[in-house]
């Protein structure tokens, strides 16, 4: 048990903050000091120009190779970085669904010319990568996609409907599950597949989320022609027909599977701040001094399974512990800020929007009903 | 002993019922998020007497009670009306207020329907006041529940003092909780009623998501908190109507419990809907952003306990 | 809307609290002042004085028949009777599994024969009824039990094993499911028997609860015969081989469906009074407050269950949420009392003793998890 | 940075879960309810120095922290251990007091162990005393535990003062919170082990009880809390070990997390369990009923959540 940084850690944690502080001032002149959120079309840009800026600083994805853009860094660093990023009060990721889901897919099972060709243009955010799972019939059921891709000469062609991908307006490439086998069912015959989203014949419409931000899109394939080539390395990842084991690969590493407590952290202070400002009860207080304690246990949490991880565990079925923690909490401290603010708490806010962001923890990313079956069967052992 | 409501009482409320179904659905709520709020659910309303139902029929009323008008405002509640039914018919008519739709900021400082409403109710140090459209500045304000069209209301011209009597005011006062707590046990069972359908009819793995017991205890859970929350709004309308001495506590209790009704219905609908659920595309955000709204105005569920600690001398 | 009560009403209820105030006084004298727990053998014979003046004053069963030792009451008198009786601070009813089970099937389907022998002597606590259906098999899933009644010349042979049976060790009669039909399976072929628990053959061993009273017992049955009329008007209850339908009809009936608001009323009165004698801050207070108002609106719900039965409708389902209500209030209240208690609140005591008692309430008389399923396919219409 | 448990701490651990897997198992607690404690689970735990981790190596102890003592008193926890191992390991030896079973008032009112303890470590006015057994009056309390064999304790005889440092007395204290935490923790994974092994064995209609995804669920949550409880304890052990500046705020945090993951698991444990849970017969209640009285001494879950709201400036 050591919970001291080395001095390379604590240099690097010195050199990030200097420079998320000069960067946040002069990234927010370079907008014009009015932050727009990243789910809507103009938002979306400002952040692209903070992303860009992040990459340009070698910080947007400390936790990878040089090679690709990264440092290179352990998950320590990754850490540090986003317990820096979210005390500095940097902006939402943007970028985020590429780099949580597809890279570690990539790093995984992707050829070294896929990885060559996407993960630096990602780490640059000059490809924008969505993510194409869900279809009107297949949310919670995954293994229920229709969405179809059919072999022919140089490539595929697809057909079908993808729906609440998020930022998929705004996006260049998607990943997604197709059926390639049209006799298969449920979770053979998919094969996971990369689309520049300009090619003929998709349609992609923006649609509301619930605190009313374009941040869903659905995407429509008709008979739409995807060359082997349309993304260097080949648009297929992993095996044809094999789809389904890349995500669940994906879905099993440890980046995949990491979440930093470091927002939720960043939250409870502000939280903190807010009871100061508002003035608050004993009650109150005490829900605050709760959420607080909880918050503390993430943190106290992720060091121990990075850790484990560092010393070459793993996790896997554990995630979805992590996944319904925080999931809860960040909706327990937006509600008590609602609290807080009282008859005012109705005001488009950063709270009254920051609650409703965080209702959707519990739905996306596999329900916590899903993620509590996992932890009954896969952690406890109960039967199925 | 006779608990709960009688033929006429029924036939009012079915009455408004009908007349919402007809008059008010989504699309109607969607036009008020969207600037152009509809006047004709107001005009039926108005028409059935739901706004003059404590009127004196010496007054061209109904010169009914509390008890009457309270299930049509649950009604209202039920249908998201985007007009302020409890502020018109149930706190300023009894102030002798009537034939305008009325705002206040007895509930809160961000008046709802400051925006559209011809009268304003505004408590002051010395009382209440009323102001007509052309005495006030009104200072819209964007709330999460765009159909609630909030302002901050300054009076300009010198209104008409309407009362300064601290008893008269903490009954309006209670008057405004009573029709907050209906709305929101309406607003629950509307939220319910959306998820059972969807929950039926939605289909993953192969079978209804209704039919999954993590599901089903969601949605029961919901209708346990409903079906206690109701009756106690039934006898806060009966306590206020007659006067009971544990009229304010009856109100504050109903409030409680039909902000807990709806919080935790709120949550359950929107995790039984799903993604679908975390749009503007399905109806469901009408109902929760407008409970959201009610839950934090006319005092806060704590401020409500805290009136009923104090009644019970704790 | 009228929740006034009649003179006929005010008049039961003055007599009734005169009644108690000098009866309870009295038999606090008889039994030396210390109240023991009716789950105890000595406490049970305390109460069984108790049970025998309640009897003697016309008090023991208020909305029975005047034949059987009633007094004619409405559903009304019967809420006034509850709501001043743990008002006045009257004992557990040992007598209860009689009144509350038995007694409803014998309104329902019982022959005149079967109410004349046994309804005057359950009313005057001379023959102590317990239940009889649970086995270490047949918990949550009733239909699944295996004890046998095997049908002979005058009578039956019964052979088996019961348990959790409440105050078994201290009754003179058992009610219960057998199965009579030895091919048959699930809810047929099951009958519903009464039997006098000092035939040969039984065997009754007393255990203990959650609090250490001996509250329960299992009743094993070798060889066991039941002489046809070891209960006056006959030993079966409904047909042979029709047991299950007797056990609906009376989960059915209105008496059995309903419990009184009284006795949460009155723990939650005694709550404030000990938040009054502990001293509690601002966070207990409004906790107390939350409790008090479930409570009023148990109150409440009940006013309006008894408006919709006494105008000839049915409840059915609904009394499911009614069973949820209270045993979740129920815990809370005592857990609110063991709060204020704090470092002492694990001494033996009214309150702790309460909590044990209270935790049973999720779980017996059909769990909470069963009685949610039935909310949610009975009341909501959800697909089984 | 390293974060957990190295081979020595958890060497240490896994001897203490062995010897008390043998020397106490449930016929050994229950022994205690019926006040016949056996003395042997204490004999091997003080042999394998349990209690000396603490004591200075020049003082023949071990010499080492409570980073290394607090694992292993979660598996006194999870033994329901019949005596008072954090007393006498991580609140005395500390203040000097080694080769006695120590009692305290520090928790609260009523002794645990003070039928059986050698030597009472009291908290007054002026300070820590300690006192002999023949020192002091004990009456003994009947709590829901029997085997807490709790007691008021009357000093008699003068005793000894150990210490009047508000610092050294303040430690002393966050040290039994820390350990009660340990317990706690240790409580909550017992009653989930023995509830996962209920319901996968138990069937009823047809198919284990453990398949209902109600009672999944149910368990699930438990698993939740107790996950990110123990990191907390381990963490409050570090840092009271290294004297960090949030030493007391984490041995807060610790205990709240702690007692929210016992009062979830017990509530989950006994539903799941069913009847069979509601008896004395089962297992289960020697470590319910235990975890009931740690959740309420050594401090409130409430008291405790005050401490760190104070330490946040709240």
């Amino acid at each position: 048990m050591d919970l001291t940084w080395n001095q390379e850690q604590e240099a690097f944690r010195a050199e990030l903050r200097e420079w998320l502080e000069r960067n946040l001032t002069e990234w927010r002149q370079q907008i014009g000091g009015v932050e727009l959120s990243g789910d809507t079309r103009e938002g979306f840009s400002q952040q692209l120009l903070w992303e860009r800026r992040l990459h340009e600083g070698g910080w947007s994805v400390v936790s990878w190779p040089r090679r690709y853009g990264g440092r290179n860094g352990s998950l320590w660093e990754w850490l540090i970085f986003e317990e820096e990023y979210w005390q500095a009060g940097g902006p939402q990721r943007v970028t985020q669904n590429g780099i949580q889901i597809l890279a570690p897919a990539l790093f995984e099972l992707g050829s070294p010319e896929q990885r060559d060709a996407i993960l630096p243009r990602m780490a640059a955010a000059v490809d924008l990568w969505c993510q194409g799972w869900s279809e009107p019939g297949a949310g919670s059921d995954l293994a229920s996609v229709t969405s179809r891709a059919r072999a022919t000469d140089g490539g595929w062609v697809l057909n079908g409907h993808k729906t609440w991908t998020t930022r998929g307006a705004f996006c260049s490439h998607l990943f997604g599950l197709f059926r390639s086998d049209p006799d298969s069912e449920r979770h053979r015959g998919l094969t996971y597949l990369l689309v520049p989203l300009d090619l003929d014949g998709i349609t992609v419409r923006g649609f509301s989320r619930l605190d009313g931000d374009e941040g869903f899109a659905e995407v429509f394939f008709d008979e739409v022609f995807l060359p082997c080539d349309a993304v260097g390395g080949g648009v297929v990842l992993g095996e044809v027909d094999q789809g389904w084991s890349v995500v669940v690969a994906t879905a099993g590493s440890e980046r995949g599977l990491l979440r930093s407590p470091g927002r939720y952290r960043a939250t409870a202070e502000s939280l903190v701040a807010l009871s100061g400002a508002t003035g608050s009860d004993r009650w109150q207080r005490r829900r605050i001094a709760r959420a607080w304690m909880k918050t503390e246990a993430f943190r106290l949490q992720t060091l121990q399974t990075v850790t484990t991880l560092t010393a070459g565990g793993s996790i896997g079925a554990e995630a979805s512990l992590t996944k319904l923690w925080w999931s809860e909490l960040d909706i327990e401290l937006h509600e008590l800020a609602l609290d807080l603010l009282g008859p005012e708490a109705e005001m488009e806010g950063v709270w009254s929007k920051g609650y409703q962001f965080a209702l959707a923890g519990p739905i996306y990313a596999g329900t916590n009903e899903i993620q509590r079956n996992i932890v009954a069967e896969r952690v406890l052992g109960l039967p199925r | 002993m006779r608990f709960g409501l009688d033929d006429d009482r029924t036939a009012m409320r079915d009455a408004a019922r009908e007349l919402l179904a007809r008059w008010c659905p989504p699309d109607v709520v969607r036009a008020a998020w969207e600037g152009r709020p509809d006047p004709r659910p107001w005009q039926v309303l108005v028409e059935m007497g739901a706004t003059s139902v404590l009127v004196p029929e010496s007054r061209g009323g109904l010169g009914l009670d509390e008890t009457f008008l309270t299930p049509v405002i649950e009604e209202a509640g039920w249908a998201a009306l985007p007009q302020p039914l409890t502020t018109t018919a149930l706190v300023a008519a009894p102030l002798g207020v009537t034939d305008s739709m009325v705002a206040t900021d007895m509930g809160g400082p961000l008046v709802p329907q400051a925006v559209i409403a011809e009268a304003f109710l505004i408590s002051e140090d010395a009382g209440l006041r009323l102001y007509q459209r052309e005495e006030v500045d009104i200072e819209p304000v964007v709330t999460v529940d765009r159909a609630r069209h909030c302002g901050r209301v300054r009076p300009r011209g010198p209104g008409t003092p309407l009362s300064d009597d601290r008893s008269v005011i903490a009954l309006a006062f209670d008057r405004g909780v009573l029709g907050t707590a209906a709305e929101l046990v309406g607003l629950a069972h509307r939220m319910l009623d959306l998820t059972v359908g969807y929950v039926t009819e939605r289909h993953q793995f192969g079978r209804p998501v209704g039919s999954f017991q993590a599901v089903k205890h969601h949605l029961a859970r919901a209708q346990l908190e409903l079906s206690f929350a109701a009756p106690a709004v039934t006898y806060a309308a009966y306590a206020v109507a007659n006067g009971l001495r544990d009229a304010s506590r009856s109100v504050s209790t109903a409030k409680w419990l039909a902000g807990q009704a709806a919080a935790v219905t709120g949550r359950a609908a929107l995790q039984c809907h799903g993604a679908i659920g975390y749009t503007t595309e399905a109806d469901l955000h009408l109902f929760l952003k407008r409970s959201w709204a009610l839950s934090r105005t006319w005092g806060s569920s704590d401020s409500h306990a805290d009136r009923v600690a104090a009644s019970l001398g704790l």
